[in-house]
């Protein structure tokens, strides 16, 4: 996955970025999969590697493939990059190791999803019991979220003849 | 594309198909993997691959942009209209255990409605924003 | 607290540096995009890896298992990865009109064409 | 029955409206709704407020999940203070659109402008009123996205590089905002802000917590355009729609710096905050140098509507120097600093939109000679001038007059020499506008203005009239602020 990272970060053809970033979010979605987050893994694979990539194209065919010279001023934003490693490197030292089952993240709230969601929900995929309905908030937000993604984009994208039309 | 018999009859093959996965998805979310999210972009998905292989005019025949706008707004209504019915039933916003008599089978029927909304909105909008899209580049192809 | 067992947070940190990095490095404006998903998705392993328990198993509740990965962070997830998508959308309907009024997708192009535009007005 | 909801209802009356906007496609039509849904909700708040001022914080907890399973609104004296003015501004800013959207935009984009208006004022709402730190992302990235696209609606094109840098930067500062709270989430296994403040108590030593701090602070401090992260901010304010400027100047950054107040205070603590890492005093510094050069720059600026824009960030400045201090005279000054500039910069921006609304653009060339074309219109921005000046019988005196109060409390006094030193380069600024209006001749004789239309007035005076009178009467504003800043410190002991 690092390996194509840095692959997009060099290429400059964009159409071959897409592919590889498309490659990526399936890497990622594996990964994902390997690490028992079944439901997360199959929506990154069809929305990072499907989605995404088929928009970028979309949107690639619309304005053109090829990326110009970057600019010479590389230096500020890997020195960015770099405190913000330093942060993270200081922060996470500080958290639970790898699959440590006495984590607090294990001991605090998600017990209760485990044992009781089927109880109290009837649904046996904890992770749907907590999406739709102990968390159900956030998937409405969610949604809107979505539905302000599109809004926006009909917002944005839509013709001119059409609105001329709507005016009237 | 409109050449390649072999593609529009595999396509004409695999679409009802990918619907049919996409509404396993939906129902089945419970048990397995997925839910309204991810059965919304597979069924939009279905959609696509019919616009790409017979052009986008007949997939906008198929369904309509009028319809694909409803859609959008329709699903988050759907959504927080499921609140709103707790609400009315005497419940919190967004409480499914009054939405039935026994209070497990209203978590069963809230979800299932909420699900709905999700993906009711996550296909309209995928679609919409396909027609978008592809709807620009055909504009400037012409000119 | 042995810096192997914190394998996975290297990971995350290094494809949010290198996400992040494309952000402010380049001035391609799709580019920018690709990176800031790419950053995006580092969150993802961020919250997802801690959440794993050793022998435990997808939080489908079944007969047979007991041992199950925490399914909270699988949730939030799968929130962020829509608002990813959804950013991304947003984003790339702006770079297409952005394409259309400037003819152009590279950031010091359009600043160019803008400070031309002011020179004259 | 419907009192004990009030909460779920602030936010869900304008979520719903949104779709329902789309779906009914009439621009009228939508603007009624927006409209009224504000209305519903600027309502809903102040019901809220009295309930909170009577009987205290009040939880509601959607779908009857206890908090901290299910998410929990939490609706204190600082949230009710921010709904009260999200909403209010809301309720005023929406009727001013009708006229000033049809002007501005192309007919079929009205529509849309009120959908991503609602889902904007729900966002917002959302953000203030949860007590679950990852609904509070959704509800960032809700009221963020539409205000891209709020923005990006602007006539000119470069509406459309602004819209794309602010959503660059709007993205990478949620995206830090996750970041923090997942570190917090991974040390207490909690998304609930309360039931996290409980567990990391006295926990200041950690790593992780203190880098989430880092993430949290670096993440909303984008957000609301700290200096010198503050470089979306003009451009954005600039060519957005007025309403839309004007929607946003008054709130969206306010709520950010809500958020900000909430994490910094609720969950961290101040001991983490003074004794173990220097926030205070990173933040201090950097509210000053926002205060003093965003106004220097703001005063050769050559359009007014960026030149209000930098003296947004300067009097954010303002606002993050009362945290800074962390006294409760301090943040009392911020809390009440945050409403009185809120209604002065909506109120300037409105007016500013007026001026648009004839003369298509607001370089200030445009404004020579306004004073005879458009003389009420140029007395509402010279008041509303003066409020952000801090003269004397406005809102903007009252903050600023706590402010120095706090400092002179805290032994601070160069603070207070700082503040009205640099209320004299508002002088500066202010003047620039006033000089053009009042003392040039116009370069060419306008013509009269053709009409004017009510719903653009009324509202920009409702504003206008708000800086006067929280100049006067400070029962409300700095009562209510004092109470929240109190409720905040006592958290962060």
């Amino acid at each position: 996955m690092a390996v194509l990272t840095v692959g997009v970060a060099v290429q400059r053809n964009l159409f071959s970025v897409v592919i590889l970033s498309g490659i990526y979010s399936f890497l990622m979605a594996t990964v994902l999969v390997a690490l028992d987050a079944v439901d997360v893994g199959m929506t990154e694979a069809s929305v990072g590697a499907g989605v995404s990539s088929v928009l970028l194209l979309g949107a690639l065919t619309l304005c053109g493939g090829e990326e110009a010279k970057p600019l010479n001023r590389r230096w500020l934003p890997l020195l960015l990059a770099a405190v913000i490693v330093g942060a993270l490197v200081y922060g996470t030292l500080g958290l639970p190791g790898f699959a440590d089952p006495n984590a607090p993240i294990h001991m605090v709230v998600a017990p209760r999803y485990l044992e009781r969601a089927v109880t109290e929900t009837g649904v046996p995929n904890v992770v749907t019991a907590v999406l739709a309905s102990y968390r159900g908030y956030d998937t409405l937000g969610e949604t809107t979220v979505v539905f302000t993604a599109g809004a926006g984009v009909i917002a944005l994208l839509r013709r001119r003849r059409r609105a001329a039309k709507g005016a009237k | 594309m409109k050449g390649f018999l072999v593609l529009r009859i595999v396509a004409k093959m695999l679409i009802p198909y990918i619907l049919v996965f996409a509404l396993y998805v939906q129902f089945h979310g419970d048990y397995s993997p997925g839910g309204g999210f991810q059965a919304g972009v597979i069924a939009a998905a279905a959609i696509m691959l019919y616009g790409l292989i017979f052009g986008l005019p007949s997939a906008r025949r198929l369904v309509p942009d009028a319809v694909v706008e409803t859609m959008v707004g329709l699903g988050v209504l759907i959504y927080a209209g499921v609140g709103l019915v707790g609400l009315a039933l005497g419940g919190n916003y967004l409480d499914y255990f009054v939405l039935a008599r026994d209070p497990v089978a209203g978590q069963l029927r809230g979800i299932f409605w909420v699900e709905i909304g999700v993906a009711i909105t996550v296909s309209g909008v995928m679609l919409k924003i396909f027609y978008m899209f592809a709807g620009r580049r055909r504009r400037d192809d012409t000119r | 607290m042995s810096v192997l067992g914190h394998y996975n947070y290297w990971v995350t940190v290094f494809l949010m540096t290198a996400g992040l990095y494309i952000v402010i490095a380049r001035g391609n404006l799709v580019k920018k995009l690709i990176g800031l998903s790419i950053f995006q998705t580092s969150v993802y392993l961020l919250y997802v890896a801690p959440g794993k328990v050793i022998g435990g198993t997808a939080p489908i509740i079944a007969p047979g298992y007991t041992l199950y990965s925490n399914p909270l962070p699988h949730v939030l997830i799968l929130t962020a990865i829509v608002v990813g998508v959804a950013t991304l959308a947003l984003g790339l309907a702006l770079a297409v009109r952005i394409h259309e009024q400037y003819g152009s997708i590279e950031e010091d192009e359009i600043l160019a064409a803008d400070r031309e535009a002011e020179e004259r007005a | 029955m419907i009192l004990a909801h009030l909460p779920a209802l602030e936010v869900v009356v304008p979520l719903i409206a949104a779709p329902l906007t789309l779906v009914l496609r009439r621009a009228s039509i939508a603007w009624a709704l927006t409209t009224a849904a504000c209305a519903i909700s600027f309502v809903v708040a102040l019901l809220l407020a009295v309930e909170v001022a009577r009987g205290g914080p009040i939880s509601y907890a959607i779908g009857s999940w206890a908090p901290p399973w299910g998410i929990e609104y939490r609706v204190d004296a600082l949230s009710s203070f921010m709904l009260v003015l999200v909403s209010g501004i809301a309720t005023v800013v929406a009727p001013y659109a009708l006229r000033s959207v049809a002007t501005e935009l192309r007919g079929g984009q009205g529509t849309l402008l009120y959908t991503m208006f609602c889902l904007c004022v729900a966002g917002l709402l959302g953000m203030s009123i949860t007590g679950d730190a990852f609904n509070l992302f959704v509800f960032m990235e809700i009221a963020s996205l539409s205000s891209y696209v709020l923005i990006a609606l602007g006539r000119d094109r470069r509406a459309l590089l602004a819209s794309f840098q602010y959503l660059i930067l709007g993205t990478i500062g949620a995206t830090f905002f996750v970041i923090g709270v997942g570190l917090l989430f991974l040390k207490t296994g909690t998304l609930n802000l309360a039931d996290m403040a409980d567990r990391l108590h006295g926990e200041s030593t950690d790593r992780a917590v203190r880098a989430a701090l880092a993430f949290i602070v670096v993440g909303m401090s984008l957000k609301l355009a700290l200096f010198p992260l503050h470089l979306w901010l003009p451009n954005a304010y600039t060519y957005a729609p007025s309403t839309v400027t004007a929607l946003l100047a008054a709130t969206a950054t306010k709520v950010s710096v809500y958020v900000l107040m909430r994490f910094y205070f609720d969950v961290f603590g101040l001991h983490l905050l003074t004794r173990v890492l220097p926030m205070q005093d990173i933040l201090m510094g950097l509210s000053i140098l926002a205060i003093v050069t965003a106004s220097l720059v703001a005063v050769w600026q050559t359009d007014l509507k960026r030149l209000f824009a930098y003296s947004s960030v300067a009097q954010i400045g303002y606002i993050t120097l009362g945290i800074a201090l962390g006294t409760r005279e301090g943040l009392t000054a911020a809390i009440v600093h945050l409403f009185n500039h809120g209604i002065t910069k909506g109120a300037l921006f409105l007016l500013l939109g007026l001026v648009a609304y004839y003369t298509g653009r607001t370089p200030i060339s445009s404004v020579r000679g306004l004073a005879r074309s458009m003389p009420l219109t140029t007395f509402g921005i010279t008041l509303a001038g003066l409020s952000l000046v801090g003269v004397p019988g406005t809102a903007g005196f009252v903050s600023k007059w706590t402010l120095v109060l706090a400092a002179f409390e805290a032994d601070q006094w160069w603070l207070g020499g700082i503040v009205v030193a640099t209320s004299l380069i508002a002088v500066a600024y202010v003047w620039r506008f006033v000089e053009a209006a009042y003392l040039s001749a116009p370069a060419v004789p306008s013509p009269v203005p053709r009409d004017r239309p009510l719903s653009m007035v009324v509202p920009a005076w409702i504003l206008v009239g708000a800086c006067i009178w929280f100049g006067f009467d400070t029962s409300y504003t700095v009562d209510a602020a004092r109470r929240a800043a109190t409720l905040l410190l006592e958290a962060a002991q």
